[in-house]
């Protein structure tokens, strides 16, 4: 090869120069940062080491804790994307923002226990898993009428009605079914029968360097049943005929009934398996402290995992959700205290927003499509 | 233009209609009223024509007959319409489908973030006859509309707009209809390609004895393909007949033909007694 | 019957582009006008004015704003109540340092803090669309309202960490504070309501409404005629913002009276607002009053209204079934009408014209 | 009527020059190696098969996609990444293939939004909407009744656009283009979907405009009828690349043409 | 027409801290209701007892504000910390006196500066007070606190940061160090970032300003990290029972503090059992009657039924006004003896109004719950009151600045008794 030829490619694309400038630059800063430190340029006090080499430094001397705040963000992140699978597969399937699923989840959850407590306390059904069971297919029951009934009564009759009224018509059904869920229910909170439902309680220490760490079985289970359904409804939705429809009925109500598509079933189909997977979710929040409306407002912390992800995408729900999970355990444990604490209500929104301005569609999500 | 009678083609008797539509009105919104009085027929295996200006009611006609209007919030509020014999308004775009009338809508309407073959393969969703048949009826789609294999895979909302349309046409062929309400299919292609349309269209109608009604602003095409044409003004039917006899009519040769006195009009002549100029006057 | 546009020429392009083009509705508005500032004042007790009355003129600016915002510029937003936060504490902390200067300055300056927020917030939405966006303004909401219970300056380090609202007065006449008399807040706060709708009005008719809605409904093709996307829309913003400001400044200083903005400025609020204005109608400046009376009055109407028509409901039970009415009625309200109430509004006009006949 | 004679058009300058433009999405090339010009006052029709093209070429023009090769130049200028708004600024109007409209505006605010680039009163005036802002206001308005008369869309003035048959909504569209008084107006398929009837009249506003005004236009139209009657200059585009340009009656003629895309001679 | 005390109380059964609402809701109710149907109310008058339901929402409680004052109400109990603040400066000017027991804003419990305001039995400043003389005593002195790090775990509102001045003038005087670990109301249920920081720290005792949703996570959490539960503290108002047992097993253990009792054991309460509860006029389900917090609330409904009753006999009238239940407040006075006579026999502390302490620093206990219940752990523990008085005035002195144009107090002291 002659020297005419090299010079005349030209060296890099401007694409590979970007790529290269995002891995040099924190090499870089590090590189610099530890410079500085090790010169003793900026010390314990100053503001850049409290921001920019405290935290490392805490990480590399207490490992176990880093392991342990990279479990709990795990954890933390398995439950999210569990609230966020049950938006995106009502806004994969209809592109409804469902503003309810987080009362669903609750709903959910206190039918499971109200049947529960029937069967047990009032039938004189001895407590333990058949009982457990059996509520478990009431409860399931009473998600699939309401799927029947959101779409008889909700969505039947606003089909082709732009995204905004859509969601809106969700957030009356979520007032709706608070009021209906504490008349029904009571504002009392309740336990989770966990254990009656077979799920373990106890938890075991790993050993780590430099420590040792927590884990809860309940975790662990949550983060499998989590996966499995995960990863089931996700060759659901990919793979078979009504997957293809879902995603027509998204991109336009008008067309998809004009090829025939009925939006009705669709919707029951659609509607009640998020109301399973709401179900799932109250059980292992629920399992955490315990059942009550409050619980609600966990569903806001799926939104930031969800545009993460992108709104139609099911392995996005996951992914988002670790990211805000792990990103927001450790940006509250080693850098909250800086700043007083309690950053964790925004920081998950601040970085699914740094995500966005780079992929305004979400990791996964559709691209946006803009033509004229 | 003759007075609005309408006379029922006397070759059809009711048995072999596929679809009769009688004296429908259509409101929007509750109060905006669209169709004053439509009625028409189609025999069964016919390929009747809808004419008129922009904004008579030809795309409402097919949406009422679809069952579409519901999503625009438009009603049926007066008459019936039959498809095969049976009262249809009852009926949700997906039976109606089923039972085999289908619509291809005016502006194309492609899923956009779905590629060229999944919307066509959603075509075919009402359908229960086998993975096999519909591979079939998917090559035979490409082999009607070569440019669609090409792009299989890109997004449709990617594609140009006869591509779309193309595309459109083909989702519907997808169905295995019995009947296809057709609106507009010659918007945005190529002479062509709308040559083309209009022969597949007659391809199928003649082996597969599917039955159309196309809404169709080029008239010069819609007639010479058609056996039967109604033509609308303002929510009403003003005019129908063969499609030769219409053909031969003075006043669509002038207003809808564009040949006045035998000969073809230059668009560059056009005659604008009627119209004031006041551009800037 | 006497509601018609016959026989009224417009003989001017002005008089055709008037915000109301009808005599009966510019006699409409007057009248209304006067019973908003004589009638209610007047006839209704305390208790209605200071529970319906009062919320719904500090809501209005809030709502009005964010349907400027998602109404016309078709940007949806769930922090309102946060810029609302911004509004209050800018107004507190503004008169707490220069008492001297009248309140009622200071709820207007308050805005423009809120603008200023709000334009931050907002630059991201030049690439962020739709629900996207939605979800980031979300990160302005739980910021601000962190800002509000950690930075102990802005609430003047009181111990209970909330804002208590000083008396103000105006030509000697108490206008916030304890002592002020419901009906001398309630017609500051009327005041303030009418200016604002007015300039609303006004600004969503002419030149930057267009452009807001262009952006609105096909912001590729205003692009390409001319209107710069990030200018309007923060242009939007910061107007929303504003408008949210002023509201917060007024919720706190006319209505509540003091306030754990942490708690009041949440994102319950931001739905409630975001609610009133597609209940009333996106795009709707006259819907924007409509929905916020439909938040701020139907509750309070349902739950003491019901016991006094005979409905046996009270306390909590009542909270639950108010609760529920609301949720059905929304939905069945937009199942009716998508477009809000003012859509309803405009129709019932639109068949008192054609009146006796259907169409 | 005045047709401009070919001499005229050999004499004008030209007041665009697309040089060698290429586009790419992704493997997808919409456009290889196009070259051609635009010279004032002239109708240059762009014609080609489904998918060849022409649209993608109008957005590069109006800055809407940026070419991956090659360059535009306008008026002299060449702005290498132009944004949409730079182009209206510079004097590109255009309608669009799949209407784009405002649906939620009215006929006349539509119209009236594209008078926005030409009225300058500020924010505060705005918000008082009396004195200078609603002077501004009516001067433009009169402009905008004008393009409405002309147009002969009187009856729809108040009725938002969604609401609107298609073929008007294509009349309200050009409206728009017009009423910001553009140098270079471009035309995708702006008769899709009319009737004969409608597009004479059609026909008759671009010709008027083109005569009155000396606006350029580039029209894209599948109607061969239309494409021969009215341009004087054609550029036919097929798989993204220029396979002829000259006038109606060379293009007609022309065998590659004929292949590609008339099907049959006309 | 029958003489009546008309009584809106606020209540919250609804929204995220009903948890907390319902049992305080439920005691008041069912003491009142029980005074109604035993004794035919309060020396003949009836009471009317109002529930506005607030969702523990301000704006609400503005309204019920308003409510109150329409239906002629003698007092407003808040039951949040925001609504008594909101209405705090309406209570001269409308002549209804608040109540706000054991929260609210502390200083209020200055009587010459608040004189519509009551808030016995003790402030969290008291509470502060309590908590840190009962570590030392398990310490075995004060002295022994010294380099010891304490850790407030608390909801990130007013309420929860009420007591931080106290502890961190307590932490300087002792020689511990005060950890801070805030809760945002939107992570109640989503601690564990917070307990991590707690491990990391090392912490030796963790107070908790809790209230609803947020008390079971933390003790579930505590549970989960391993931190020994007898020495995470809650203040009163994380002691429901349904805060301790979602934990389970894991709950056992923790402590509380409180100034009554709980359970059925006596008269009062199997009074309400006969009256109310057997007769299925109360909401609460039969196996809560007894739990803690039901047993405040029915703290609550004796200490208001006693004011009244102090109302009509200085007013001489039946039915009583804002006005004379403020003065009956001002002179509450219920002794050992008269706790016995009321069927409460060492149910609580004493308590004695006065004009200038509305609040009183009177004595708490610890109770700690053995995994299925509440049970008390020591003995009384008196608040520092000379402590926790000045610090009162203090802030009370800067609300009066803070607040120009705040009125001195004109209202008489009546201390008959
Ligand atoms: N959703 C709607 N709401 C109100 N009016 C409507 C609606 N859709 C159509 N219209 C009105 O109904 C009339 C008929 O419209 P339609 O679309 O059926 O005409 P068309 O004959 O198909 O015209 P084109 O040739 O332009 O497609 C028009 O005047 C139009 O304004
Ligand atoms: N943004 C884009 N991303 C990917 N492909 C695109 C994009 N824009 C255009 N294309 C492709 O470029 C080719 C040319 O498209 P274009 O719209 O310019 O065609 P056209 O000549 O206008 O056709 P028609 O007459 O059908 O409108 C098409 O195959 C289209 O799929
Ligand atoms: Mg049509
Ligand atoms: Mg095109």
């Amino acid at each position: 090869m002659t020297d005419a030829t090299l010079t005349a490619k030209p060296a890099l694309s401007p694409q590979q120069i970007r790529r290269i400038a995002w891995i040099a630059g924190p090499v870089l800063l590090v590189v610099v940062l530890t410079l500085l430190t090790r010169s003793g340029a900026i010390g314990p006090s100053d503001w850049t080491y409290k921001i920019l080499v405290d935290p490392f430094v805490t990480m590399w001397s207490l490992p176990d804790l880093l392991i342990q705040t990279l479990w709990e963000g795990f954890v933390a992140g398995v439950l999210y994307a569990l609230i966020a699978l049950g938006f995106v597969l009502i806004f994969k399937a209809s592109g409804v923002f469902n503003f309810a699923q987080g009362i669903m989840v609750v709903f959910a959850a206190l039918s499971l226990i109200g049947f529960y407590e029937i069967l047990v306390g009032r039938l004189g059904i001895p407590a333990g898993y058949a009982a457990a069971m059996v509520a478990l297919i009431g409860a399931l029951g009473i998600m699939l009428l309401l799927a029947i009934a959101v779409e008889r009564i909700v969505l039947r009759p606003l089909v082709n009605q732009p995204d905004i009224i859509m969601l809106m018509a969700t957030v009356g059904l979520s007032f709706f079914l608070t009021g209906f869920g504490e008349l029904a229910f009571g504002g009392n909170p309740k336990v989770m029968i966990t254990s009656a439902l077979g799920l373990p309680t106890g938890s075991s220490s790993i050993d780590v360097p430099g420590g040792r760490i927590n884990v809860q079985h309940l975790d662990v289970a949550a983060a499998i049943i989590a996966t499995i359904l995960i990863v089931s409804l996700g060759i659901f939705f990919q793979k078979t005929r009504i997957g293809r429809a879902l995603r027509a009925v998204a991109d336009s109500h008008k067309a998809a009934l004009s090829v025939g598509i009925s939006l009705n079933q669709i919707w029951i189909i659609v509607w009640f398996t998020a109301g399973i997977v709401a179900l799932v979710t109250g059980i292992m929040w629920g399992a955490r402290s315990e059942v009550s409306f409050a619980l609600e407002v966990i569903a806001l912390k799926a939104l930031p995992v969800l545009v993460l992800g992108g709104f139609t995408s099911i392995p996005g729900a996951i992914v988002g959700g670790l990211i805000i999970g792990i990103g927001e355990k450790l940006g509250e444990f080693y850098w909250g205290p800086l700043m007083g604490g309690g950053i964790e209500t925004w920081l998950a929104y601040i970085i699914a927003l740094v995500f966005l301005l780079f992929r305004p569609q979400g990791l996964f999500g559709e691209k946006i499509i803009e033509r004229i | 233009m003759s007075a609005p009678t309408h006379v029922t083609p006397v070759a059809e008797t009711a048995q072999d209609l596929i679809l009769a539509v009688n004296n429908i009105e259509v409101i929007y919104d509750h109060v905006i009223l669209v169709l004053k009085g439509v009625s028409l027929v189609v025999p069964r295996g016919g390929i009747v024509a809808i004419l008129g200006a922009n904004g008579a009611g030809k795309t409402t006609t097919l949406k009422a007959i679809s069952n579409l209007l519901h999503a625009e919030r438009g009603e049926v509020t007066k008459g019936s319409i039959l498809f095969e014999g049976e009262e249809v308004q009852a009926l949700s775009p997906n039976d109606l489908v089923r039972r085999g009338c289908i619509q291809v809508m005016e502006g194309r309407h492609c899923f956009g973030h779905l590629t060229i073959e999944e919307n066509l393969l959603t075509g075919a969703f009402t359908r229960r006859d086998g993975k096999a048949a519909i591979r079939d009826d998917l090559e035979k789609i490409y082999t009607y509309f070569p440019r669609l294999k090409e792009r299989r895979n890109s997004m449709s909302g990617y594609t140009s707009g006869g591509e779309q349309q193309m595309c459109a046409i083909g989702r519907a062929l997808m169905s295995r209809p019995k009947m296809i309400l057709l609106d507009e299919p010659s918007m945005g292609l190529a002479p062509q390609i709308v040559e083309q349309i209009f022969e597949i269209v007659r391809d199928i109608n003649s082996r597969e004895g599917v039955s159309f009604l196309v809404a169709e602003q080029n008239t010069n095409m819609a007639l010479r393909y058609a056996t039967f044409g109604y033509i609308m003004e303002t929510g009403r039917i003003v005019m129908d007949g063969d499609a030769k006899a219409l053909r031969e009519n003075e006043d669509v040769k002038e207003f809808y033909l564009g040949v006045a006195e035998g000969d073809k009009k230059s668009f560059r002549n056009v005659k604008s007694y009627k119209r004031r100029k006041r551009w800037l006057a | 019957m006497f509601y018609r546009d016959a026989g009224q020429y417009k003989t001017s392009y002005a008089a055709d582009m008037a915000i109301f083009p009808l005599r009966q509705d510019r006699v409409g508005i007057a009248v209304i006008l006067l019973i908003a500032y004589l009638g209610v004042p007047l006839l209704a007790g305390d208790f209605a004015i200071s529970t319906v009355m009062l919320p719904l003129m500090a809501l209005v600016p809030a709502v009005i704003g964010l349907n400027i915002l998602t109404g016309y510029t078709g940007l949806i937003s769930l922090g309102s109540a946060g810029f609302m936060g911004v509004g209050a504490y800018a107004c507190y902390k503004l008169t707490t340092l220069f008492p001297e200067v009248n309140i009622l300055v200071w709820i207007l300056c308050s805005g423009f803090f809120s603008a200023a927020i709000g334009v931050v917030f907002g630059l991201p939405s030049l690439r962020i669309k739709g629900l996207y966006l939605a979800v980031a303004t979300l990160a302005a909401q739980f910021f601000l309202q962190w800002c509000f219970v950690r930075i102990p300056w802005l609430y003047n380090y009181n111990a209970s960490g909330a804002i208590e609202v000083p008396l103000r007065t105006l030509f000697g006449i108490p206008i916030t504070g304890p002592t002020a008399e419901v009906e001398v807040k309630y017609l500051v706060a009327l005041t303030f309501v009418v200016i604002l709708a007015w300039f609303a009005s006004n600004l969503v008719h002419g030149r930057i409404g267009r452009s807001w809605m262009a952006v609105r409904d096909m912001d590729i093709a205003a692009e390409l005629m001319g209107i710069r996307l990030l200018p309007t829309k923060l242009l939007a913003f910061a107007v929303s913002s504003f408008y949210c400001g002023v509201s917060g400044a007024l919720f706190v200083f006319i209505y509540l009276g003091g306030a754990e903005a942490g708690t009041e400025f949440s994102i319950r609020l931001s739905f409630l607002i975001l609610f009133a204005v597609i209940i009333g109608g996106l795009g709707s400046i006259i819907g924007s009053f409509f929905g916020a009376a439909f938040i701020v009055g139907l509750p309070t109407v349902l739950k003491f209204g019901l016991p006094t028509i005979g409905i046996p409901i009270t306390g909590a039970v009542a909270e639950k079934v108010v609760l529920m009415i609301i949720g059905a009625l929304t939905i069945f309200l937009l199942i009716v009408e998508p477009h809000g109430l003012a859509r309803l509004w405009q129709i019932a006009k639109q068949k008192l014209r054609v009146w006796p006949y259907p169409y | 009527m005045r047709a401009p004679s070919p001499t005229d058009i050999a004499a004008g300058e030209v007041i665009l020059a697309v040089e060698n433009v290429s586009l790419a999405f992704g493997g997808v090339k919409a456009l290889t190696d196009v070259s051609f010009d635009i010279k004032k006052g002239e109708v240059r029709a762009i014609i080609g098969p489904n998918g060849a093209g022409k649209t993608s070429m109008l957005n590069c023009i109006n800055g809407f996609y940026h070419p991956t090769e090659g360059r535009i130049t306008f008026r002299g200028k060449t702005r290498p990444k132009m944004r949409p708004y730079e182009a209206a600024a510079g004097g590109i109007a255009r309608t669009f293939q799949n209407v784009a409209l405002f649906k939620g505006m009215s006929t006349l605010d539509n119209i009236m939004a594209g008078r926005t680039l030409k009225m300058s009163k500020g924010f505060f005036w705005q918000v008082l909407r009396h004195g200078p802002a609603m002077a501004e206001e009516i001067e433009h308005r009169h402009f905008v009744e004008e393009i409405i008369d002309f147009l002969e869309i009187q009856h729809i003035r108040k009725v938002p656009v969604g609401k609107l048959p298609y073929g008007l909504q294509k009349r309200v569209e050009l409206g728009r283009a017009l009423a910001m008084q553009p140098e270079v107006l471009l035309l995708d398929e702006p008769m899709a979907g009319m009737n004969l009837e409608e597009k004479e009249d059609m026909c008759r506003f671009i010709l008027d405009v083109s005569n009155q005004y000396g606006t350029t236009i580039a029209l894209i139209e599948h109607d061969m009828g239309v494409v021969m009657d009215l341009s004087d200059r054609v550029v036919v585009l097929e798989y993204g690349r220029k396979i002829a340009d000259g006038t109606p009656d060379e293009v007609k003629r022309d065998q590659a043409v004929i292949d590609a895309y008339l099907g049959v001679p006309h | 027409q029958q003489d009546q005390i008309i009584f809106v109380s606020n209540t919250y059964r609804t929204g995220p801290f009903s948890g907390s609402g319902i049992p305080i809701a439920d005691g008041t109710r069912d003491y009142l209701m029980m005074l109604n149907a035993r004794d035919g109310g309060i020396n003949g008058a009836r009471i009317v007892l109002e529930e506005c339901e607030t969702q523990y929402d301000t704006r609400r409680s503005v309204e019920c504000w308003e409510q109150a004052k329409a239906r002629g109400s003698v007092l407003y109990a808040p039951w949040s910390t925001g609504a008594a603040l909101a209405t705090i400066p309406r209570a001269h000017i409308d002549k209804i006196p608040i109540f706000a027991m054991a929260y609210g804003l502390s200083p209020a419990a200055v009587g010459e500066t608040f004189p519509w305001v009551f808030n016995p039995p003790m402030t969290y400043w008291d509470g502060a007070s309590i908590w840190i003389q009962y570590i030392a005593q398990r310490e075995g002195g004060f002295d022994k606190l010294r380099g010891k790090t304490i850790g407030l775990v608390h909801l990130d509102a007013p309420f929860g940061k009420e007591p931080i001045p106290v502890l961190e003038a307590l932490a300087k005087e002792h020689g511990f160090n005060l950890k801070l670990y805030p809760v945002n109301p939107t992570e109640m249920q989503n601690q564990s970032s917070t307990w991590l920081g707690i491990r990391r720290d090392r912490t030796d005792w963790i107070l908790l300003q809790g209230w609803g949703a947020m008390n079971p996570t933390a003790v579930r959490e505590a549970g989960r990290a391993g931190f020994p539960r007898d020495k995470l503290l809650g203040i009163w108002w994380a002691g429901g029972d349904d805060d301790a047992r979602p934990a389970g097993a894991d709950g056992r253990g923790y402590l509380s503090i409180s100034w009554h009792q709980v359970g059925t054991n006596f008269p009062v309460i199997q009074d309400i059992i006969k009256h109310v509860v057997d007769r299925g006029q109360s909401q609460s389900p039969r196996d809560k009657v007894g739990e803690n917090l039901y047993n405040r609330g029915v703290y609550q409904g004796i200490l208001i039924a006693e004011a009244m009753r102090n109302a009509q006999r200085l007013s001489g009238r039946k039915s009583i006004t804002g006005e004379d239940m403020r003065r009956g407040l001002e002179s509450l006075d219920i002794s050992a003896a008269r706790w016995a006579e009321l069927g409460a026999p060492e149910f609580a502390a004493p308590v004695r109004l006065t004009c200038q302490d509305h609040s009183g620093h009177f004595a708490g206990f610890m109770i700690q719950w053995d995994g299925t219940k509440w049970g008390r752990a020591t003995d009384w523990i008196q608040p520092e009151r000379n402590r926790i008085r000045p610090l009162l005035e203090e802030g009370a002195r800067a609300y009066t600045t803070s607040n120009q144009g705040w009125p001195r107090r004109t209202e008489a002291c009546d201390q008959r008794s």
